[in-house]
């Protein structure tokens, strides 16, 4: 009895069937790779699958983080990609014209200046959705399409390859022998939940994504808080941008980042927020966001054919999709549910349930 | 808007100076890049006005810009077809119009040979068949002993290059080493060094007793090197890699060792258009198919090739 | 009366919500040609038991049958294919739609599959007018208040059976609290328009928290209570005060005491004084001085213009014209925040698309204000923020008293008390209170009074607007007439001063009482 | 409250100021439309004043911008319906990509003819909207979410069909696709008039019939709309499904656009539609909106490409950022036009 109660409060948790999902997908690479989950030292840092998922993931992760907050208040951002594209051209581009590659003084100016091309870039569409009250998905376009010219711009249609060991470090380097952009992703997801619960803004954000009129009712300035989540969505692709290109040295501006977006959309509905706005699980999002990368490193481990790629990864978002939905399941499980609880039903006391659980 | 009146003296013969339209695929590589600016400064040079647009990959964008040409009536239309198929209702009309049509960097499949001139440029396939070629050159010189296991890395699932590089390559492995190459993984890296890397990363997961890279641009295969150096592997020797392209990047990965061989794409083929453009426009006929100056190089040549690198 | 066949009978009827059992056996009988009412506390389960009538929620016991056949209703289309037309608590219109279209959509008059505009705006036009509504049908929905809203709700339900002509017609009607947002006038056109249904033998399923509306169309009752039949009476056998111990379970002392209670007289200097404030398609300027300590009341018909006066006392619409001065000094009203910020609060009447965000828990639509107010920096510290949302879960008698409850699955009557508790939370200096009292039981309705004449007699000052003349009376110091949109008189509360008095004011659209 | 005395005969009723209002209202509901179709005039003018020399004038140049956005029209119509039903399709550009593989195949390696290929393409089409508009209903899923699995899933199935593209010659298809219908000031193509005859049969379905309306309503306010006793899922699984066959019927005029079948064509087309729609007026959120709205997004969109090849001397990038400039400058005009109105 108390078993099943407590496996029926699991499943009610709005993380288990991400996490489930993450977890099965994990298994099915065990036929194909025996030492899947192995990790094993390696020139002194660790090194093994899980290890570049994480690693690969991190960018998707830090996009996804941001997209969250702004898919909260009711908006979308699709420009993250053009603004992932932009800030490493920006950077890399000044890195490369620098004597010393390697100083540290200058390599932080670098990165320094793209978050700021980044924040500018958030700042125009916080600009055009809350100021100018543009829906989302059309002002954010706007970047998505020219961003990525400006990209092409700085770069001049060239790959810029740099070779800076410090600026190496974000999104290629090793600490403590674990990838440093695992650091990278903790500390901005520890920020972003810190922002959000720990001060009174994810409280904002949900109620303007929940009810805009209501909330402006009661005295929330909500142009500030979306001008402030569309900056906040940007330097996180800022921040990817970076770890992009520090990754393979190099910025791409036609390449680095496309279809991100896309990606990151997935893996906050993935983890349970909703398009609509409202409620948001910043901890959903990173689930949903491993969730997608372990699902591209499964497509090239078990050696799916190339043409099928995207059948595969459309069959698993749909699976994944199916078993998040409450309907779907009551529909398929309901009834082997029923069967096998008669007595639950029955014994509920008369008194209010148990209180539900809470994140 | 009239542009570029100034460079008028350069004419053709005195007379009316050559409009040229072009259409280029889209910026999506530094290949393409300098493909682009080498058709531009070649036709400044020239002193023939170009008429320039990106189609941005897609190929209705190209044809919406031919038709523009043909309402411009431009004196010869140049383009680097998206895809080589579903040309024909356009090039009749540039045809009806009276204007040549040269393709450059890959053909088309028409029902009408007449639709077009000639095509400047390589042949992916035969790229394709060329790596596989210096493949073999690449194992006798390592002295690699027993079955040969190789790792592909395809460009973006559709695009031409991709299939045709690995048909060719396919077509002389299975002709000539049915029995110690094989294949054991291929999937795409989508040109880019990231998809590379992260492809690479997977596959010596997967597998780890690759032994040999085939790489479908250079890019790739740079970023398939940072994924076995990360892997403890040594690249250029734990794992011979071949790619296709050589830009600048790529060479330089070779001088150092990491790249064993490299089967040149040439984008620099402006000043060859501009040639075959001046004969079409005035009358003289040309070779059907006009091939671009490519080589193949080894690791050995790396270092004399590298300054001569532009893109 | 002869016991005939009842239309509609429900038996031992069950639904539950995940941790709630909105239900458990309740029975109800319906018979033709009566107008019966469904009576309980807020939370009771009256608008649980007419979803699960009408196929919104699927039942999870209990049995159905019409006309003496057993039905499974699904959906709201099957329950007016069988014949029910119910209008729900919220209104349920869709806002970006005309009114004649929200009258019409789904059975719009079509000729060959082709709808047929003019016809459909005519008969739309005919159709409000009968319930005494002059509006022009081809506007948009959302651009009439809440009481229009609600008016074209019915005017839909009961035309479903008319315009349908297919004989079958309507043989249920279900309104679940019609007349909460109505004035007088209107809901005397309703009950005219349902004793007319009722005579043709339709069965109507009434809703309402006011009992004299009951008492004088009503003719049988179902009492709930906790999700639980009380029973069933005839509305001749039980009075008032019966009624409501069955209600609340207990017996019945304080509810009197409000009658006849004294308006406090310390009331302090001016607080908020607006000159010439107004807003084109709005209001028309006015003047208005609001005391400290004061309850100001609201009286005018409705589409009168009481909501727009306190929205731009707000700042929730910008005025273009006038000036503002609270507490001495002007305050500019271009947003709720310069209002708040100067200490006004601001209850909307239409809690659902202007008061609630339903996503959030009750906890947190509570401090919602007072949160806004610091700033997201500040977060109200974890204990002092429980505290104060159990005292006034507690105070306001919210239920179910669990914080963690969603708002969206509260009943309509404690979504508006949580609506209150957010504002009473900020303490402000001036409380605008459109409408508190909508959809709120008789207990909570004198509970919320009193709470207005003690935060008044502490020193707050309250504009208040409701729909029952009584209720100003009652409460206000000083009453502003509205009447097209345009403040025509302030009266100073006394005993003079009677509903017919202020409806004669409104007639005449003149102060005939003596000036300020 | 029982003794309240019957009001006074009341002059109740505001008449003066309810008609201007409500006209007022209902004018703004169609403004969008029609600052966009004069911001697409004004454009065209200064392109027509630029580009003069270059043939801009010419009618067949406006005439082109039907025939070369005809197949994007559709989809757009297509995208109008769910996106006024409050939804979002962005299998679009997928679903155009797979019938014109589908219909390549079935025509030239399958050696179908044609006109049993045309409805086997529409009903895929439409089966696969069916499909989605099912899962997002009866499951309840976000439909951005099922439709980006429709997105990965069709194109996925392009490249099983073939990774290479595949040329049509077949002379049904050659001479389809050949044909131009004069209309005196130039021609148009059979592709461009099978557009224009979809835009009207949209504005008839959505202006005339009762689905059409039920669409805005439940766009308006879903959980009313079921309490109207709408037939909500119906609808739904309907308006997806439409949204399938117009993108498929989009996939086979770009079939005769192109006489080809490439798995990457049309990639990431929903973006031009549901931009197409969105510039001309229709709100993302759902419910209000008008179908002719969208046939001036879409020239607009088309127009902001054919001044680009006009201009002809921008490099690839700048293409891109003239693009986004020219389209943001379009969208803020028409905000700061339609907002100044209502003020
Ligand atoms: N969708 C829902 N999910 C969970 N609980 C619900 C839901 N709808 C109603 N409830 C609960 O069911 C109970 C009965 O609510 P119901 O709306 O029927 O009350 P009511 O009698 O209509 O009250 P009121 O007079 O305030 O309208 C309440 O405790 C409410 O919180
Ligand atoms: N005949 C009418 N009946 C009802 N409302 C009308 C009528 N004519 C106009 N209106 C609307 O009334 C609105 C002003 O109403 P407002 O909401 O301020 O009224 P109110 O006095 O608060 O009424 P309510 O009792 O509905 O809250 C105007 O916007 C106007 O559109
Ligand atoms: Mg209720
Ligand atoms: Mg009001």
């Amino acid at each position: 009895m108390t078993t099943t109660t407590r496996w029926r409060a699991l499943t009610r948790h709005n993380l288990f069937w991400p996490v489930a999902v993450l977890v099965a997908l994990l298994l099915v690479n065990i036929p194909f790779t025996p030492d899947f989950f192995a990790i094993h030292m390696t020139d002194g840092h660790l090194y093994g699958s899980l290890v570049s998922i994480v690693l690969f993931g991190s960018p998707l992760i830090l996009v996804a983080v941001g997209m969250t907050l702004v898919i909260a208040t009711g908006g979308i951002d699709l420009s993250v990609g053009a603004v992932v594209a932009i800030t490493g051209a920006l950077t890399c581009s000044y890195i490369s014209d620098q004597k010393d590659q390697d100083a540290l003084a200058g390599v932080l100016l670098a990165m320094g200046l793209g978050l700021l091309a980044a924040v500018v870039c958030g700042l125009w569409n916080g600009f055009l959705v809350a100021r100018m009250g543009i829906q989302p998905i059309i002002a954010t376009l706007i970047i998505m399409v020219a961003g990525r010219g400006v990209a092409q711009l700085i770069t001049d249609g060239q790959i810029i390859t740099i070779n800076s060991e410090p600026y190496k470090l974000i999104g290629g380097g090793y600490w403590l022998t674990l990838p440093f952009s695992i650091f990278v992703v903790a500390a901005v997801v520890a920020v972003t939940v810190a922002l959000t619960r720990r001060t009174a803004l994810g409280l904002l954000v949900e109620s303007v994504g929940g009810n805009a009129e209501a909330s402006r009712l009661v005295g929330i300035r909500s142009m500030r808080i979306k001008i402030m989540v569309y900056v906040f969505c940007a330097l996180c692709a800022g921040i990817a941008g970076l770890m992009i290109s520090s990754n393979t040295s190099a910025a791409d501006g036609n390449n680095a980042g496309l279809w991100i977006e896309l990606d990151a959309i997935l893996a906050v509905v993935i983890g349970g927020t909703s398009l609509l706005g409202g409620r948001f699980s910043i901890g959903g999002t990173v689930v949903g966001a491993l969730v997608i990368q372990t699902l591209t490193t499964t497509i090239y481990t078990i050696g799916v054919p190339t043409q099928t790629n995207l059948v595969f990864k459309a069959a698993v978002v749909i699976v994944v999709c199916l078993l998040q939905s409450p309907k779907f399941r009551a529909k398929v499980f309901g009834a082997r549910a029923k069967t096998t609880a008669p007595a639950t039903p029955a014994a509920a006391p008369a008194e209010p349930a148990p209180k539900m659980e809470v994140s | 808007k009239e542009d570029d009146s100034a460079g008028d003296s350069a004419g053709s013969g005195g007379g009316k100076k050559i409009t040229l339209g072009f259409s280029q695929v889209g910026s999506e590589s530094g290949w393409r890049t300098a493909n682009s600016e080498s058709v531009k400064s070649a036709a400044k040079e020239a002193g023939y006005t170009l008429k320039f647009s990106d189609a941005q990959q897609k190929q209705e964008n190209q044809i919406s810009a031919i038709r523009n040409y043909i309402a411009q009536k431009v004196d010869v239309i140049a383009f680097s077809p998206v895809v080589v198929t579903g040309w024909d209702a356009v090039l009749k009309e540039a045809k009806a119009a009276k204007i040549p049509v040269v393709l450059t960097d890959r053909s088309v499949e028409t029902s009408d040979d007449s639709l077009y001139v000639t095509l400047v440029g390589s042949d992916f396939t035969d790229e394709g068949r060329r790596a596989a070629k210096i493949l073999e050159k690449v194992i006798e010189k390592a002295g690699l002993k027993g079955n040969v296991k190789i790792a592909q890395l395809e460009g973006t699932t559709g695009a031409a290059p991709a299939i045709e590089r690995a048909k060719g390559f396919k077509e002389v492995m299975d002709a000539e080493h049915k029995d110690d190459w094989k294949i054991v993984v291929s999937q795409t890296g989508d040109f880019t060094r990231a998809g590379g890397k992260q492809v690479m990363a997977a596959f010596l997961q997967s597998n780890p007793d690759i032994n040999v890279l085939f790489a479908h641009n250079d890019d790739m295969a740079i970023g398939a090197i940072q994924s076995i150096e990360a892997a403890g592997k040594k690249p250029g020797k734990d794992i011979l890699i071949v790619s296709i392209d050589g830009v600048k990047d790529g060479f330089v990965a070779m001088s150092e060792g990491k790249i064993n061989a490299i089967v040149e794409c040439n984008p620099l083929l402006g000043p060859q258009l501009m040639e075959v453009v001046k004969t079409v426009h005035d009358g003289g006929t040309v070779e059907r198919w006009i091939k671009t100056k490519e080589g193949d190089f080894m690791q050995d040549q790396a270092k004399a090739a590298l300054p001569t690198r532009k893109y | 009366m002869a016991e005939p066949q009842p239309v509609l009978e429900m038996t031992g009827i069950v639904k539950e919500f995940p941790g709630v059992r909105a239900l458990s056996g309740v029975d109800f009988r319906l018979f033709p040609g009566e107008i019966h009412a469904l009576m309980g506390e807020n939370g009771a389960g009256k608008s649980t038991l007419i979803k699960v009538l009408t196929g919104v929620y699927t039942l999870d016991g209990g049995t159905i049958t019409l006309d003496g056949r057993d039905v499974r209703i699904g959906s709201p289309l099957q329950a007016q294919h069988a014949g029910i037309s119910t209008v729900y608590q919220e209104v349920n219109l869709c806002p970006n739609l005309s009114v004649a279209e929200n009258i019409f959509i789904g059975r719009e008059p079509t000729r060959a599959g082709r709808i047929q505009w003019k016809r459909m705006r005519k008969e739309a036009a005919e159709m409000v007018d009968r319930l005494g509504l002059d509006i022009d049908v081809t506007a948009p929905l959302s651009s009439y208040p809440l009481a229009v809203q609600q008016l074209v709700a019915i005017v839909r339900s009961v035309g479903h059976g008319d315009s349908d002509g297919s004989g079958s017609g309507t043989k249920v009607l279900v309104l679940d609290e019609p007349t909460s947002s109505l004035d007088r006038d209107e809901v005397l056109e309703l009950f005219r328009l349902m004793r007319r249904l009722r005579d043709e033998g339709v069965a109507i399923l009434f809703v309402s928290h006011f009992l004299d509306q009951i008492y004088e169309i009503c003719d049988r009752m179902t009492v709930l209570r906790n999700g639980t039949l009380v029973g069933e009476h005839l509305v001749r056998d039980l009075d008032q005060v019966q009624l409501i111990e069955l209600m609340i379970g207990k017996a019945l002392d304080q509810l009197e005491e409000l009658h006849d209670h004294q308006l406090h007289a310390d009331v302090g200097e001016s607080l908020l004084t607006a000159e010439g404030l107004g807003r084109t398609g709005g209001i028309e300027p006015f003047d208005l001085d609001i005391k400290k300590g004061e309850v100001v009341g609201l009286a005018g018909l409705l589409g009168s213009g009481r909501t727009e006066l306190a929205r731009l006392l707000f700042g929730a619409d910008q005025p273009d014209a006038g000036k503002v001065t609270i507490g001495g000094k002007q305050v500019s009203m271009s947003a709720p925040n310069d209002a708040i910020g100067a200490g006004v609060a601001f209850c909307s009447e239409n809690r659902k698309t202007e008061g609630l965000v339903p996503d959030l828990t009750v906890r947190e639509n509570i401090i919602l204000a007072l949160q806004a107010a610091r700033g997201w920096t500040r977060p109200i510290p974890t204990a002092q923020r429980d505290e104060l949302v159990a005292k006034y879960i507690k105070a306001l008698d919210i239920r179910p008293a669990n914080p963690e409850a969603r708002v969206g699955q509260l009943s309509g009557g404690n979504q508006q008390k949580v609506l209150l508790a957010r504002w009473l939370i900020t303490q402000p200096k001036l409380l605008i209170l459109d409408e508190p009292t909508r959809g709120i039981d008789i207990g909570a309705k004198t509970e919320i009074q009193k709470l207005v004449v003690s935060l008044s007699e502490d020193g707050m000052s309250v504009l208040y607007i409701a729909a029952e003349l009584e209720e100003v009376l009652r409460l206000s110091h000083t009453i502003g007439v509205l009447r097209d949109r345009k403040l025509v008189a302030r009266l100073t509360n006394g005993p003079e001063i009677t509903p017919s008095k202020i409806l004669e004011t409104i007639a005449s659209g003149e102060q005939s009482g003596e000036q300020q | 409250m029982s003794t309240t005395t019957r009001t006074p005969t009341t002059p109740d009723k505001v008449e003066g100021g309810t008609p201007s209002k409500a006209a007022r209202l209902l004018s703004d509901r169609r403004l969008p439309v029609l600052v966009t179709a004069a911001l697409f005039l004004a454009m065209y003018i200064a392109g027509l004043s630029r580009y003069q020399n270059y043939g801009f004038g010419d009618s067949q140049v406006f005439l082109n911008l039907f025939i070369d956005n005809g197949y994007l029209l559709v989809a757009a119509v297509g995208a109008t319906f769910v996106i006024l039903s409050g939804g979002i399709d962005l299998s679009v550009g997928s679903v155009i990509g797979f019938t014109t593989m589908l219909t390549a195949w079935l025509v030239q390696d399958v050696g179908l003819p044609l006109l049993v290929v045309i409805p086997i393409s529409l009903g895929v089409g439409a089966f696969g909207g069916f499909l989605m508009g099912y899962v997002i209903h009866n499951f309840e899923i976000q439909p951005f979410i099922v439709t980006l699995a429709g997105l990965f899933l069709f194109r996925g199935l392009c490249l099983v069909i073939s990774k290479e593209s595949i040329a049509i010659n077949d002379s049904a298809v050659s001479s389809l696709a050949e044909t131009r219908v004069s209309l005196g000031l130039g021609d148009l193509s059979i592709g461009a008039l099978v557009a224009l005859v979809v835009l009207a049969a949209a504005f008839y379905i959505l202006h005339y019939t009762r689905f059409g309306r039920r669409i805005y309503a439940i766009g308006g306010n879903e959980q009313s709309a079921l309490l109207m006793g709408l037939p909500l899922g119906g609808t739904k699984i309907a308006v997806y499904t439409m949204s399938g066959f117009c993108s498929a019927l989009a996939g086979l005029l770009f079939m005769l656009y192109i006489q080809s079948g490439d798995p990457l064509h049309a990639v990431g087309m929903e973006l031009d539609a549901i931009a197409a729609v969105v510039i001309g007026g229709t709100l993302l959120t759902g419910g209000s909106g008008y179908v002719l709205g969208t046939l001036f997004g879409v020239l607009v969109l088309g127009l902001i490409k054919s001044i680009i090849q006009f201009e002809g001397t921008l490099s690839s990038w700048w293409t891109k950022i003239a693009t986004g400039v020219l389209l943001c400058a379009f969208i803020l005009i028409q905000r700061v036009m339609t907002t100044r109105k209502k003020a």
